[in-house]
């Protein structure tokens, strides 16, 4: 199976191309072709994991390369390829996009069913799964980078796929621009890890770092070749180097590469784009925000790992990075009213937790890197059940304000029970729901690597988490419907739509066991990695305390919003209430950076350079030729005696030119 | 004594001169109209031809007279000239009705006889060896033409004859009095013994080399001394305006050459600083002078200005400068001359003004396309000829040990100037609508058969010399010694 | 001549003529006192080259200058209408240009080289005789002007036959016929 | 097969020549001589890089001589040391490919064309004949002198047939065209003075001290001299005018192929021949470039014409050929030659399009278009796809070209600041042409309809074709840059060498 898996990159990839070429005409023909070919690769997918998880050999050696192209050649040495690595964390995301393009797939039949341009919507659709997968698999950074660009380019065909909404279309733009933006240092990483380091393959840096980190132990545990020998030998030489800025190189190269990251994960204070991309079709935004996309930033880190870890700060960079994002959005998250947006924040928040718990993770301690994976795997599947109901539910209402809606558990019931499971796995309600041990887990490992602060955040962002989501649910379901009682007759739970989001429900409960058994499956990107075998008896008392604030955090947003009716006709004159609503301003302050300082102060004083100055010297040097010749115009007077005295001054000239005077 | 060969052009061309008095003077006006025309351009492309077929391999003497190498393609370009000119005159002769709107010329036979003693002239300086040989050759070159704008009924003719004259005039007292320097400092007037006598330190001699300059750089309406040049071009007869844009500034740069390669070799480097002078002021006020110019003589006059300045810039040089120069003016003269024959065909009717030529390219599309080209190879536009011509001008000037960089720098800018005004014309002929009044006051242009075979004979050469080398070649062996 | 103080004085003499009548051909305002004046001055000249041994360019001089050219210009002066009596005007503006230039041809002559004189190669007189002139000017070999004398008259009769010609034809209401061109050259 | 290789030349001006004896009434019998002109010009063409490909010159070898396929060398003007020179090797055949695609694309765009249709066909193949007789030229002054040629054909067709200020577009290019000239005549005069020759090989091989002296001047203005004609800040101006005005054939054929000249010359006439002042001079023009990138670009922001983007874009895409250029490393050589093609076709393609859309909307303000995509979806698609490739998208050409010279910014030494800053600069440019590129493609395809677009109608077959061809072209060299890159590295190999030396 291992060998054909280029076929699960290929499929979707068919669909676009089929769907696009021959069935955008043809809605139902391109949604069945293109749930055809997804599945298949689910399948794929699914069977690849079986067998990869039953085989013996789980541990750093399992990275298959199964198929490779060479693409083209940049140097003698340096060679782009296309191609496929396998290993436990490509395989886990493999599944996971699979399963939920599959099912996104099905939901979106009964989404667009109303739609015209449904016929473009699912190869489109199956473009950005087979960007993605390409992403997952990508054996070197230009494959990812590439990818990762393709990523872009879907996600702003698909944001922006009602392109006469003047919102979308500015959303989708947004979105590209903000992600190109962190790709350019993403490039710069690339390219420094290139040309720096000689190589661009996964396994070489990551090997090369391995061997670098232990060679204080001087026991590389394994041998090294090709690439890697490059890799560490330069990684030696920059050692100690104080480099540009007080970063030595390897530090520049992993930060900007993070930054790539940054950017497509929607760390702060780059996550603007985000909650804009709400704009696209509710599908698309499923699968932005819990399987494709997002998690790429996240992804990419964790395939670095072991070079970030060898990196001075760069760790500590993505840690802060991520333990800012989670609280900061979930404040926001706290005060809007845009059904998507609660949910977009949400996103944002959940990947701050993945984000820094990458960070607290060293070559030592991996915990917190085993539980970034697995907060990815469960989150995909909770996030992408909220996601699928709330599109039902603003299909259903023809609204995304919280504040329209309410009482909606009589009319959605399957909605409503699928989505109460969602709500308690993000929440983190204990023990039966996947999100909880995700999450205890992340915390657990900050804390017991010493990283006290991020684990504070995130206990406090696991009890905001549950208010929020709380505050989401109740506004939503439960009280009085507050829209228009119009709507509210008309709703109804498309089969289509529904189908999914129960079959979602089975992974956003059962996702998290696997952790129980205690395997080492998501551990494997780090060669001797060590699991806590033994539990950590300081952070015993973390367990009790999340708790305790997931329980807490629901009843708070009970008490607020599911006991009484809530008015919103009043907003809150509270400043910093606003500001929160406002999302502190972030976007204005975008707004200003780029339409006043870049547009205005930039761009435009250059424009006004090119036309007054590069362009006026060049013009004025032709208006003063024709100065001059009007000047010689008028001696050209038509006198003789002038002419005469000419001749004579011009003969004295030649005298003093001749060198005789 | 034997006569050597090389000379039979220049009795040849007496002769000439004296057939065409003689059957102006006692044929009937049949035959005279035949023999006097045609015979003047058949006899003067015989005896170019004659010029070709008896280049001397070495200096030939005669006497004081030495016919050397270098000056065959000169004393073609002479011939070719004149020839040239006899044909431009051809509307302005009585017998093919009167198609100049300036009317006609006051004798067509006198013109002619004219023309031919000043290129007779020209042969003299060409082969003079002697200072004195040398000033009455120039001054035989440049008397007639005095006469010859004159020509034609008008003020605009009489007004121009007049100031050429007393310029001419300065001029000649400029060179005379610098002779007399020379003559002073060398206490020769031979050329083979002022070559050794004047030397750099003799300050005496430098009056004279000045003064001489001067007059000469009145011949080739070289800035400072070109202010004569729009007004003589614009009221002369379009034959001699012609003839004074390209014979006489050849036969001027002829003399300025036997000057400088003889008696004044010895102050090599310093005259390079005064040709550079002379260069860089003459390609700039001709050039700034061409632009927005409203009447196409006039313009070719600045024009002119700014060609001599680059043809300066190449005395600056080493061994190239002759043989270049050669080439360039072959293809100057060609070139001045199909814009001339475009104008005076255009002239037959209307003011020679640039509104006039707009809409050209539909009234007469092988009248612009000729002018086109002329205008690009003046321009230096491969693969007409003007691009080798130019081209080599620059080279010539970057030769080693004469490296003149900026020079070239600031000549190739020049350079870029002058096309803007070429295409000017380009853009009124073809581009610019005619505006309604241009339009009205416009009937059919008239070409007389002769001149249309001349223009695509013209035309022919051009981009035949352009791409085509064994012209350029044959100048070279001859001059590049 | 042998310098002595008679041809000191002499030359001194003629120099001022020269000068002073130089002068007053530029500044008088009657065209017929400038040709007089410009007589003066060329008088001067004659005696000069007589004071340097030149007897035959010093004869020249008299015959083709003075009884030539100023002549000439003279009957010119009369013959034409109103040209005896009508005043050129001169403004300050150009006596001034008209000093300076001067000034700078004198400044330049005088500032190539102050010593002028004493460089300059005292020519051979031997050759000046009017018997040596015309056996140089008929000889052939490289010492002789044979051809610029024999160029010189086809620039005579060049010159004769133009002047002729236009001479003749830009009298007012000339006819445009071509015949009487030929009559003319003839 | 020399023979061949000169046809590439001589068919054009066959063409141009048997165009002034139809009548001009006769529109289809012109077009079709046209169209069967460039289809010939390209069948001689990639017959040409059969043979290479298939002949010994496939095998890079050190020295220059032995690269050359199909030379041919007669003297011409010898009198002044020049010869007719010509050759090929991998770098021209490339652009010799992309010159006869474009042209041929050039040629179909131009169908619409009825009025002094036979003038606009006869300066198009003059302009033709001497673009490839540059590609194909080895001797100094005879390259100039075809790249001569190309200047007075782009005068008049952009002054007869242009649009806007075409009088004045047309002459302000010409004169900073031939301004450059100016430059590179003095460079060749330098060159000539110190080796009394044009032969390129020649003077590449002579590392006499008389030409390295020289050189330290020679070059940049060698290199200012082509710099002009690739739009090098501050030399620029002359483009965005020039273009805008042009009609669309001429836009896509001077910005695809004719600035490329421009890259062509620096390459093959500055930095080959007189390596020494390359490595002095460097830094200047790297900065000279940088600018030209960045600068552009934001420039390209503020403008609301579609054909002045596009300008600006080029200047700034173009920029980053000169960047290659001034790495002065056979990466940065080779991203350079690669991104002068991919630029040349999507530059092509942009102006196309442009052509295309102006057509129906007949307007080229971004401002007051929108919504195309619902009314004329496959020119939008094509629109959209033309800006992917702009940003430079994996799978498009300029994906490889760019990461190539971005590459060559950072590879080896890290101690060259300059290039380092520069390097950042032009990877940060990526960002800036993804803000003006989408910013463009929202407010013409997106958005709502605008109110006089319901009578739009989308693409004719005819306007299909050359669009499809190109942006094949895009994605071919994307998806399989390897031959191209193989060609292009080995003709550089002597470049790189005479660097070294």
């Amino acid at each position: 199976m291992i060998e054909s898996s280029w076929m699960i990159l290929l499929l979707p990839f068919i669909s676009f191309i089929g769907g696009i070429l021959f069935l955008h005409k043809q809605p139902k023909l391109a949604a069945g072709f293109s749930i055809l070919c997804n599945g298949a690769a689910m399948v794929m997918a699914l069977i690849l994991a079986v067998g990869f998880l039953s085989s013996d050999d789980t541990g750093y050696h399992a990275l298959a390369h199964t198929w490779s192209y060479d693409w083209f050649a940049i140097t003698d040495t340096l060679t782009v390829s296309i191609g496929a690595l396998l290993d436990p964390i490509s395989i886990m995301m493999l599944v996971v996009i699979t399963v939920i393009s599959t099912l996104v797939h099905t939901y979106s039949i009964g989404y667009m069913e109303n739609d015209a341009s449904a016929g473009r919507f699912f190869p489109l659709l199956s473009f950005f799964v087979f960007s993605m997968l390409g992403l997952v698999i990508a054996p070197t950074l230009v494959q990812m980078f590439v990818f990762w660009e393709l990523v872009g380019v879907s996600s702003y065909m698909l944001i922006g796929f009602w392109y006469h909404k003047p919102s979308a279309v500015a959303a989708s733009k947004k979105a590209f621009i903000i992600t190109r933006f962190a790709d350019a240092f993403f490039l710069t990483g690339i390219i420094l890890m290139a040309t720096q380091f000689g190589s661009i393959g996964f396994d070489a840096i990551n090997q090369g770092a391995t061997a670098f980190s232990s060679m204080n132990t001087a026991n590389p545990s394994f041998s090294l070749e090709g690439g890697a020998v490059q890799v560490f030998t330069a990684l030696a030489a920059q050692e100690g180097s104080a480099g540009f800025l007080g970063l030595n190189l390897l530090s520049w190269a992993t930060i900007l590469i993070f930054i790539g990251g940054w950017g497509k994960s929607a760390m702060f204070p780059l996550h603007v784009w985000l909650p804009d991309a709400m704009e696209g079709p509710t599908p698309v935004s499923s699968i932005i925000h819990s399987a494709t996309m997002v998690v790429a930033g996240i992804y990419l880190t964790a395939r670095l790992f072991p070079v970030f870890a060898v990196a001075e700060y760069t760790l500590s960079v993505v840690e802060f990075t991520g333990a800012i994002t989670a609280l900061f959005a979930a404040i926001i998250a706290c005060t809007q009213r845009d059904i998507k947006r609660i949910l977009a924040f949400s996103t944002l928040s959940q990947l701050g937790y993945m984000m820094f718990s990458l960070g607290v993770a060293d070559m030592e301690h991996t915990a917190g890197f085993t539980a970034s994976m697995f907060h990815v795997f469960t989150h995909a599947f909770f996030k992408c059940l909220l996601f699928l109901s709330a599109g039902l539910i603003i299909h259903s209402v023809h609204s995304n304000d919280i504040a329209l809606m309410g009482g909606l558990r009589k009319k959605l019931k399957g909605t409503y029970f699928v989505t109460l499971l969602a709500v308690c796995a993000i929440a983190g309600v204990p023990f039966l729901f996947s999100g909880f041990w995700s999450k205890e887990e992340i915390i657990m490992a900050a804390w017991s690597n010493g990283h006290q602060c991020s684990a504070i955040i995130g206990l406090l962002v696991g009890g905001l988490t549950a208010f929020y989501m709380g505050r989401y649910f109740f506004l939503i379901f439960h009280g009085e419907y507050r829209g228009d009682a119009h709507h509210l007759e008309h709703a109804h739970e498309n089969k289509f739509m529904l189908f999914p989001m129960v079959l979602l429900a089975i992974p956003t409960i059962i996702a998290g066991y696997p952790m129980l058994t205690g395997h080492t499956f998501f551990n494997t990107v780090i060669p001797q990695a060590t699991l806590p075998t033994h539990p950590d008896h300081s952070a015993s008392w973390i367990m009790p305390v999340a708790i305790a604030m997931a329980i807490g955090g629901l009843l708070v947003a009970w008490l607020k919003y599911g006991r009484r009716a809530v008015s919103f006709d009043t907003p809150s004159t509270n400043i910093v209430y606003r500001c929160i609503s406002n999302k502190f301003y972030i976007d204005e302050c975008y707004i200003f950076v780029t339409k006043k300082i870049i547009f205005r102060c930039v761009a435009a004083p250059m424009k006004l350079c090119d036309d007054y100055i590069v362009d006026g010297i060049i013009h004025s040097s032709a208006a003063i030729m024709r100065g001059c010749a009007a000047v010689i115009r008028h001696w050209q007077n038509g006198q003789t005696h002038v002419y005469l005295g000419l001749m004579i001054i011009g003969l004295a000239l030649l005298a003093w030119f001749g060198g005789a005077l | 004594m034997t006569l050597p060969t090389a000379l039979w052009t220049d009795i040849a061309l007496g002769s000439l001169a004296c057939i065409i008095l003689l059957s102006e003077s006692l044929l009937g006006p049949r035959l005279r109209k035949a023999i006097v025309f045609h015979g003047a351009w058949i006899g003067l492309v015989l005896i170019g031809i004659l010029t070709v077929c008896t280049a001397p391999e070495s200096e030939q003497a005669i006497g004081n007279y030495l016919i050397r190498p270098w000056t065959i393609p000169f004393r073609l370009c002479f011939c070719i000239a004149g020839a040239l000119s006899v044909l431009l005159s051809r509307n302005l002769l009585s017998g093919t009705g009167h198609t100049h709107r300036r009317g006609l010329l006051v004798s067509g036979g006198v013109h002619i006889f004219l023309i031919i003693c000043s290129t007779l002239g020209m042969f003299v300086v060409t082969g003079a060896q002697d200072l004195i040989t040398f000033l009455v050759g120039i001054e035989l070159a440049t008397i007639p033409l005095y006469v010859q704008a004159a020509m034609l009924r008008d003020d605009f003719s009489s007004e121009a004859s007049a100031k050429y004259l007393i310029i001419g005039s300065l001029s000649t007292a400029f060179t005379v009095f610098g002779i007399s320097y020379l003559y002073g400092a060398g206490n020769s007037v031979h050329f083979d013994t002022l070559a050794q006598t004047l030397t750099a330190d003799k300050h005496f001699a430098w009056v004279g080399v000045i003064f001489v300059l001067a007059g000469i750089g009145f011949k080739l309406s070289a800035a400072p001394f070109h202010m004569w040049a729009p007004d003589i071009y614009d009221g002369a007869p379009p034959p001699v305006t012609a003839y004074i844009a390209s014979s006489s500034k050849a036969a001027g740069l002829a003399g300025l050459i036997l000057l400088v390669y003889g008696p004044f070799q010895q102050l090599g480097a310093d005259l390079e600083n005064i040709f550079m002078f002379l260069a860089i002021i003459s390609m700039t006020i001709g050039n700034l002078g061409a632009l927005r110019q409203k009447r196409f003589n006039r313009f070719m006059a600045w024009s002119s200005v700014a060609q001599i300045g680059f043809v300066l810039m190449a005395l600056t040089g080493g061994d190239l400068a002759i043989p270049s120069i050669a080439f360039y003016l072959l293809v100057y003269i060609i070139g001045n001359f199909i814009a001339f024959f475009v104008v005076n065909c255009l002239a037959s009717n209307r003011p020679e003004t640039f509104s006039n030529m707009r809409g050209l390219s539909k009234q007469s599309p092988l009248l612009a396309l000729c002018l086109l080209i002329s205008m690009f190879s003046l321009a230096g536009i491969p693969p007409l000829g003007g691009f080798f011509g130019k081209f080599e001008l620059f080279l010539a000037a970057a030769q080693p040990g004469h490296e003149h960089f900026y020079l070239i720098l600031f000549a190739a800018i020049n350079a870029v100037v002058s096309l803007y005004y070429y295409m000017i014309v380009v853009k009124d002929i073809y581009i610019t609508e005619p505006t309604h009044a241009d339009n009205s006051t416009c009937p059919a242009i008239a070409i007389l058969p002769s001149q249309r075979l001349t223009l695509v004979v013209l035309v022919i050469a051009i981009i035949v010399l352009g791409v085509w080398p064994a012209a350029h070649s044959w100048i070279f062996t001859l001059a590049g010694s | 001549m042998e310098a002595t103080l008679t041809t000191d004085i002499l030359f001194y003499l003629f120099s001022a003529a020269i000068l002073g009548c130089g002068l007053m051909a530029v500044t008088v305002k009657n065209l017929l006192h400038s040709a007089i004046a410009l007589m003066g001055c060329l008088f001067g000249t004659a005696g000069l080259f007589l004071l340097l041994d030149h007897e035959f360019v010093a004869l020249m001089q008299i015959l083709v200058y003075i009884g030539g050219v100023v002549i000439f210009i003279i009957y010119a002066v009369l013959l034409t209408t109103h040209l005896g009596t009508r005043y050129l005007p001169a403004s300050t503006l150009k006596y001034i240009s008209g000093v300076t230039l001067a000034a700078i041809v004198l400044g330049l002559v005088l500032h190539i080289d102050p010593q002028a004189t004493h460089t300059a190669v005292n020519p051979d007189r031997t050759a000046t005789t009017i018997d040596a002139i015309g056996y140089r000017l008929l000889d052939g070999s490289t010492n002789g002007f044979l051809i610029p004398f024999e160029v010189i008259s086809v620039l005579l009769l060049s010159a004769m036959i133009g002047a002729a010609t236009i001479a003749k034809h830009q009298k007012p209401g000339a006819t445009n016929d071509e015949d009487e061109t030929g009559g003319s050259a003839s | 097969m020399p023979f061949l290789l000169n046809c590439t030349w001589i068919l054009p001006t066959l063409i141009a020549l048997s165009l002034m004896f139809v009548p001009k009434q006769k529109v289809g019998v012109i077009r079709g001589m046209s169209v069967a002109g460039v289809l010939g010009i390209l069948a001689l063409v990639v017959s040409l890089i059969i043979a290479f490909l298939a002949g010994d010159y496939a095998s890079p070898v050190g020295s220059a001589e032995t690269t050359l396929a199909f030379s041919y060398r007669t003297p011409w003007f010898e009198a002044i040391g020049n010869q007719f020179y010509t050759g090929v090797d991998g770098f021209s055949l490339l652009m010799m490919l992309m010159a006869s695609i474009i042209a041929l694309c050039g040629v179909l765009v131009s169908w619409t064309i009825t009025d002094r249709c036979k003038e606009f066909f006869i300066l198009l193949f003059i302009l033709l004949a001497g673009t490839f007789g540059c590609f194909i030229s080895f001797d100094l002054l005879t390259f100039f002198l075809f790249n001569e040629i190309t200047l007075i054909p782009t005068y008049l067709l952009i002054a007869i047939f242009g649009s806007g200020k075409k009088e004045f577009a047309a002459m302000k290019l010409n004169l900073m065209l031939f301004g450059g000239s100016a430059l590179i005549i003095l460079g060749m005069a330098g060159t000539y003075s110190a080796t009394g020759s044009f032969d390129m090989i020649a003077i590449a091989n002579n590392q006499s001290e008389t030409l390295g002296s020289i050189a330290m001047w020679a070059f940049p203005a060698l290199f200012m001299g082509f710099g002009i004609l690739g739009s090098v800040f501050p030399f620029h101006t002359w483009s965005p005018v020039g273009h805008a005005s042009a009609p669309t054939a001429i836009s896509m054929f001077l910005a695809g192929v004719h600035m490329k000249l421009g890259g062509y010359g620096c390459l093959r006439a500055a930095i080959y021949l007189m390596p020494e002042g390359a490595q002095e001079w460097m830094p200047l023009f790297m900065v000279l470039a940088t600018i030209s990138v960045v600068y552009g670009a934001f420039i390209a922001i503020r403008q609301r014409d579609l054909k002045y983007i596009n300008a600006y874009a080029s200047i700034s895409h173009v920029g980053l050929v000169t960047f290659g250029f001034a790495t002065l490393t056979a990466v940065g050589l080779k991203g350079g030659v690669l991104q002068m093609i991919s630029h040349g076709f999507v530059t092509a393609v942009v102006f196309a399009l442009i052509g295309c859309i102006y057509g129906r909307t007949h307007t080229r303000n971004i401002d007051e278009m929108g919504g195309l995509m619902k009314k004329i979806p496959f020119l939008s698609v094509c629109f959209v796809l033309a800006g992917f490739a702009v940003v430079g998208m994996p799978g498009t050409s300029s994906f490889v070209a760019e990461l190539t010279i971005f590459i060559a910014g950072f590879s080896g030494s890290l101690d060259d600041t300059l290039r380092l800053v520069c390097g950042a600069l032009c990877i940060s440019s990526i960002v800036i042409t993804a803000v003006y590129v989408l910013r463009t493609v929202n407010s013409v395809v997106h958005g709502p309809l605008v109110d006089n677009g319901h009578e739009f109608t989308d693409a004719r077959f005819i306007e299909k074709v050359p669009l499809i061809i190109l942006l094949t072209c895009i994605f071919a060299m994307g998806l399989f840059p390897g031959w191209i890159i193989e060609l292009a590295e080995q003709s550089l190999t002597p470049v790189v060498t005479n660097l070294g030396r």
